[in-house]
């Protein structure tokens, strides 16, 4: 009985395997495993605008109407199918997901994730796997810093940056800077970057001091103590690497006390909330994008062609995670179209697109991307701070700076967390 | 009985609660293979005295000796261990097992076999509730059957917590009947609580008639109930106290 | 004495069969070996609750000892450089079992809703200090690499391997605690859960009987987060979070805490339910999660192995 | 200086918020011997109704004063609805079961609460900060407070002291307090014990949505507002005692204190100063501050 079936199976199994191979063979469509954030904390600034990028690429890729050089249909000609999952639920949960995907529904490569701590659980399982991971928003530096991965890529910058350049920016636009406080969530993500942040302002001003360092549990909600104690303690500046729903808690409960009027705040994700008038931004409030992304996307064919889609498609405009993922997936195109080429046209098959994304540049809707770090598999970009202004009820920008990557991002070899100690030198 | 040895000894107990004597002064001695009767009102102190022996409650003064050595307020376990067992007002059974099985959770707990517990029901009369869950067996063998988990360590005394309560009067002397019989067999030293004289009266060798926290008399069942102040105080006053005096004893 | 000799004879056998069938799925279909694997895991912590629901008590805290089972892995590789699944498996299931034994002395005091909540404190505790500890990678945690076996010198062991030691530690520990329920110490438990005045004053020690329970808790829970850490390969403060701890739960009384085969019975069914549901309610997954919960609690308050018990007996008497 | 003065306030609002979102609680719990893991879900769903009512009545360009009756509405309606539903539909037939099985059925009312919030409302949060503006605010030197706290400080003394009033001098709360004190007895008594669950089940969930809908305007309305509220619930109530009314009163009062003061004084251990308290608590007062432990009757 159990012989039989093993026969009947096999040949099943060849005659799908010989019908693929030969008449579907340009029209098995790439099959790609998005993976944001659909509940949760991070599933509001990040996770749903990352994903409505997605489905904006989805759509104009396999339309071909993306302007050159990504003109051609899906990856190389071949259309695309995405497959969606929410990030949520933990590091066991998405290791799960992810071998879901590879084992059981046949996914060719994955793109997606916010959560460091998903990237770094996801990273060795890609590699086990042999299957082609692109992360798109994760923060932390260790993933390419503290191992080396062979199947992983991350076409966006990594979090160093975002902090380095705020502190560089603060300078620039605070000579007499004497003293600073942050408030940050005390998980990974705002420890990381208070760290860098702190770090990063001694190197350039070293007689600076500190008033107070908030850290409230993620997801806290109520900031009066903190915004009390920030006031009280009068710092130049504040440093905050809060997102979503905490910190537009923290913007609501801190204007009726004055106190981003009265303390200059940096926000290193503070462009999610300059969209759709939802929230009230205080004039001289510092917005950073975490890169060239949303807002601060430099004027071009494709950001022009991305915005206008995005607008026609999703009725609002493209955030910073969603210009991520169109980097992202965009990079990964011109990876795939590369290695086509290099192959003479055929479909290239996984190491051939590895070669070619190492150390590849590429264009996207925020501008030049190098595939500069971690062996040719972390991408370095200019990071962009801004100062609002409310111009008649609108929002707009002012002594908008941009920091080449050189100066902002370590060295290939050097640990941000050292780089960062030893004077960010070059 | 007055030749043998003395088995329990309290010297001077004491328990307050709050405003409330439960125990005043309570000082007597418990002979070996003794039967006696705990009478008095409601909240006269009986079941707190029975608590103090048994560890339950700790007295606020005074102390309890068990064959010599000093138990106050050492904990039920070990109490039990030493051979002082007992019975509760409300029987404190094993309520989603079967009644075999709650023997047998007894004789686990004091190392013995357990193809014991058919013979011990059978002794109790019990066999023909085996198998049936004791959460819903009738008071009256559940009453029984919290006795026989009592027995199942071989104690050398027996603290009776009103055994008959809640028990069909019809049904009252045929308990007690067969709970005396066990007694008699295992040879244990036996003090019950009880409210109906008649039951005192022919159970018991020796009363001990409680009194607002403290023994009135004690005595020959005889003696005890021509007393003048157990007739005034105790036999002459309605069984029920008022309510507010319940919470009195635990 | 003999009918019980037999049936520990014959629990060693069903634990066995149980195992080798069990293996025998996991090769027949690989693609869900890796499910399996984390399953059988939490199934383990999830087995230390039912030892636990048995005496009465409801601990929101398993996760502590998941977590520190699985952070006894993680450290002693990379601060102790060891490899070998053997001394690690010890190292989580020991450690655990002192960090258990250290709380179970408090908490073998309380019970009800205040057992429930100290447990749930004390994971949060943990859960806050390693958060804040950027040492071992904070929020992030870190990842842990494949270990080795010593009888196979081959260096890392593939899934393969991971699954069918996992099979075998499983079934192991199924046998052990079907072993150790049949004792007076085992069988005190329910008994505990019904009455503890009267176990008292039978002579034995509530509080020392919770004690060891609990500390056995933590030691099946340690042991699956070692577990856990090898096959996930990353471990983190999550692992620590109360409704970690809450999951476990669920899958104790999907499960049942008749025996010791029950919790991985739970475990594997909230696998299948959470991939069904994900895979066809994906906005809804909770809601079937709850509604199950609830189902469960009042259809089947014995729990999934009560169905199987009434599917073995009827299947006994046909054949 | 400006620290000792900060602190004191900070934490006294921050108790009377507490307190708010605690009594809830603490009150189903004296009754109904269950502890309510839903309870964040049910402070979850009043926020999302009042940022409903109050986005849609801002949106009409109408008196913003009245968005103040507009939050209360939305609490009470919002808790009726929800607590009617889950007594009637859920809880109910759970009354027999133990105490800990209740609680993990009200943590799978948490999970089902959830979702059902995520399909009404979506991932993307609410804000209506307009009304935590509205009423001004007042000063100590440089720190401004906005006079919207008082809003919160006097539902939480209100709806303390009116609860306390209602079980002292009134009958219904005298036989209330019956129930409390046994359910046996209550019932043997003629007192519709599955009734005074109902009001009492309602009353709490009115509670916890009154909560959610007062701090509606002070915060971004997401989903998972209610996870953190519930683990602060239950340290108050915990540590003043399952069930009491002053213990939740004197938690939330030591909760509020011991955060505020670990933000103004050290910021460092905020984290898990909570937990540590509460862990402290019960290993001195097993029972919590206000509760005493009642011997079982034998």
């Amino acid at each position: 009985m159990s012989h039989q079936i093993k026969v009947i199976s096999a040949a099943v199994a060849v005659a799908l395997f010989a019908l693929g191979s030969t008449a579907q063979a340009d029209e098995k469509p790439i099959k790609v495993g998005i993976v944001t954030f659909m509940s949760g904390a991070a599933a509001g600034p990040f996770g749903v605008p990352a994903r409505h990028g997605a489905e904006v690429l989805f759509e104009e890729l396999n339309a071909g109407k993306v302007p050159a050089p990504y003109d051609s249909v899906g990856f190389g000609g071949t259309p695309l199918e995405f497959v969606y999952i929410d990030e949520s639920g933990g590091t066991s949960q998405q290791v799960t997901e992810f071998r879901n995907m590879v084992d059981r529904a046949g996914v060719d490569m994955v793109i997606g994730y916010t959560s460091s701590g998903n990237c770094l659980a996801i990273a060795p399982v890609a590699e086990e796997l042999k299957t082609l991971t692109m992360l798109y928003d994760c923060g932390t530096p260790r993933i390419f810093e503290d191992d080396t991965h062979h199947y992983v890529f991350r076409p966006v910058a990594h979090g160093t940056m975002d902090n380095v350049g705020a502190a560089m920016y603060a300078v620039d636009q605070k000579p007499n800077l004497e003293t600073y406080a942050g408030i940050n969530q005390n998980y990974a993500w705002g420890q990381d970057s208070w760290r860098d942040f702190e770090g990063a302002l001694k190197q350039l001003k070293p007689d600076v001091k500190l008033t107070t360092s908030q850290m409230p549990k993620l997801g806290a909600g109520q900031y009066n103590a903190e915004i009390s104690a920030i006031m009280a303690s009068n710092p130049d500046i504040l440093h905050s690497s809060f997102y979503g729903g905490d910190l537009e808690g923290l913007i609501v409960q801190a204007q009726p006390r004055g106190m981003m009027e009265h303390v200059p705040t940096i926000l290193t994700t503070g462009e999610t909330i300059t969209h759709d008038n939802k929230i009230k931004i205080p004039d001289g409030t510092i917005i950073g994008a975490r890169g060239p992304h949303g807002v601060f996307a430099p004027d071009s064919e494709l950001n022009t062609w991305f915005r206008n889609a995005y607008r026609d498609q999703i009725k609002g405009d493209p955030w910073y995670p969603s210009y991520k993922m169109a980097q992202t997936i965009l990079g990964t195109k011109a990876a795939y179209e590369k290695a086509k080429a290099d192959n003479g046209g055929k479909a290239p098959n996984t190491e051939q697109i590895i070669a070619a994304f190492k150390g590849l540049t590429f264009v996207s809707p925020s501008g030049e991307v190098k595939m500069a770090l971690g062996n040719g598999h972390q991408a370095v970009q200019e990071v962009v701070y801004g100062t609002a202004k409310n111009v008649d009820g609108k929002l707009t920008f002012e002594h908008v700076k941009r920091y080449p990557s050189e100066v902002v991002t370590p060295p290939e070899g050097v640990k941000s967390e050292d780089w960062i100690k030893n004077g960010m030198k070059h | 009985m007055s030749e043998s040895i003395v088995l329990i000894s309290a010297r001077n107990l004491r328990k307050q609660f709050g405003a409330v004597f439960a125990a005043r002064d309570i000082t007597v001695d418990i002979h070996a293979h003794s039967v006696s009767g705990l009478i008095g009102t409601n909240g006269a102190g009986k079941t707190t005295f029975v608590n103090m022996l048994t560890g339950y409650l700790k007295p606020d003064q005074g102390q309890i000796f068990f064959d010599g050595q000093e138990i106050t307020g050492r904990p039920p376990r070990e109490i039990t261990r030493m051979g002082i067992a007992r019975s509760f007002q409300i029987p404190q059974l094993f309520d989603s097992l079967t009644a075999v099985e709650n023997v047998e959770t007894a004789l686990g707990i004091v190392g013995k076999p357990l193809d014991q517990a058919q013979e011990i029901l059978a002794r109790f009369e019990l066999t023909q509730f085996a198998g049936s869950l004791a959460g819903i067996l009738p008071e009256g063998v559940r009453k029984l059957l919290d006795i026989a988990l009592a027995m199942v360590a071989d104690p050398r005394v027996l603290l009776l917590d009103e055994p008959t309560s809640g028990v069909d009067s019809s049904e009252k002397f045929e308990i007690m009947d067969r709970i005396m019989k066990i007694v008699r067999e295992a040879e244990v030293t036996a003090m019950f609580v009880e409210h109906d004289m008649e039951v005192v009266r022919r159970y018991s060798d020796r009363v001990l008639a409680f009194y607002d926290g403290a023994i009135l008399a004690a005595g020959s069942p005889e003696e005890v109930m021509q007393d003048e102040k157990v007739l005034e105080y105790i036999i002459g006053r309605p069984l029920r106290a008022p309510l507010a005096q319940e919470g009195a004893h635990a | 004495m003999k009918v019980s000799s037999m049936l520990r004879q014959q629990h060693a056998l069903i634990a066995l069969l149980a195992t080798l069938v069990l293996i025998a799925l996991g090769i027949g279909l690989s693609s869900w070996q890796f499910v399996v694997v984390v399953a059988l895991a939490k199934g383990l912590a999830a087995l230390g609750l039912v030892l636990l629901l048995r005496c009465g008590l409801v601990s929101f805290g398993q996760g502590l000892y998941y977590c520190a089972g699985a952070y006894a892995v993680g450290m002693a590789m990379s601060y102790l450089g060891i490899r070998d699944l053997v001394p690690l498996l010890l190292l989580a299931t020991v450690s655990a079992a002192l960090i258990a034994a250290l709380l179970g002395v408090l908490l073998s005091r309380y019970r009800d809703i205040f057992f429930a909540i100290l447990t749930l404190a004390f994971t949060m505790i943990l859960y806050g200090l390693l958060i804040r500890n950027p040492v071992l990678g904070g929020s992030d945690g870190f990842n842990v690499l494949s270990p080795g076996f010593f009888l196979l010198a081959d260096g890392a062991l593939s899934r393969r391997t991971m699954f069918i030691i996992t099979a075998v530690v499983v079934g192991v520990s199924i046998w052990a605690v079907q072993r150790y329920l049949a004792t007076p110490m085992g069988r005190l438990g329910p008994a505990m859960k019904d009455n503890e005045i009267r176990v008292e004053y039978l002579g034995a020690s509530a509080r020392r009987n919770i004690f060891w329970n609990y500390t056995l808790a933590g030691a099946l829970a340690g042991l699956g987060g070692g577990l856990t850490s090898f096959s996930i390969g990353h471990i983190d403060p999550d692992l620590a979070f109360w409704t970690t701890s809450g999951e476990f739960l669920f899958i104790a009384i999907l499960g049942g805490t008749r025996n010791a085969y029950a919790p991985f019975l739970g475990a594997i069914a909230l696998e299948l339910i959470r991939s069904l549901a994900f895979q066809y309610v994906p906005n809804a997954w909770q809601i079937v999660i709850g509604v199950s919960m609830l189902v469960i609690i009042i259809f089947l308050p014995g729990g999934l192995i009560s169905i199987a018990r009434l599917w073995l007996r009827s299947s006994a008497r046909g054949g | 200086m400006l620290m000792l003065p900060a602190a004191m306030i900070d934490g006294i609002m921050y108790a009377a918020w507490l307190f708010l979102v605690a009594v809830g609680l603490t009150l189903i719990y004296g009754v109904m011997k269950i502890l309510n893991l839903a309870h964040g879900a049910f402070y979850t769903l009043g926020a999302y109704v009042a940022a409903t009512f109050v986005g849609f009545w801002l949106a009409g360009d109408y008196n913003p004063y009245y968005s103040y009756l507009l939050l209360l509405l939305a609490g009470v309606i919002g808790g009726l609805i929800l607590g009617v539903v889950v007594e009637r539909g859920i809880l109910r037939r759970f009354y027999k079961e133990d105490q800990v099985v209740l609680l993990l059925v009200t943590y799978a009312i948490f999970l089902i609460l959830e979702d059902v919030v995520k399909m009404i409302w979506g991932v993307e949060p609410y804000i209506i900060s307009q009304p935590y503006g509205l009423l001004g605010s007042f000063n100590i030197g440089l720190l401004y407070y906005p006079n919207y706290n008082f809003v919160i400080l006097g539902a939480a003394i209100l709806s303390g002291v009116g609860l306390a009033l209602f079980l002292k001098f009134t009958r219904p709360g005298k036989l209330l307090r019956v129930v409390i004190h046994d359910r046996e007895i209550s019932m043997a008594l003629g007192i519709n014990v599955q009734r005074y669950f109902l009001v009492t089940f309602v009353a709490g969930s009115i509670l916890a949505a009154l909560g959610g809908a007062l701090t509606a305007p002070t915060i971004s309305v997401a989903p998972e507002i209610g996870v953190e509220v519930i683990v602060l619930a239950f340290a108050v109530i915990v540590i003043g005692g399952l069930g009491s009314l002053p213990g939740a009163a004197l938690g939330a009062l030591i909760v509020g204190l011991v955060r505020s003061f670990a933000v103004h004084y050290f910021p460092e251990v905020e984290l898990f100063s909570i937990y540590a308290v509460m862990a402290v608590v019960l290993i001195v007062r097993p029972m919590g501050l206000f509760a005493a432990a009642e011997p079982r009757k034998i």
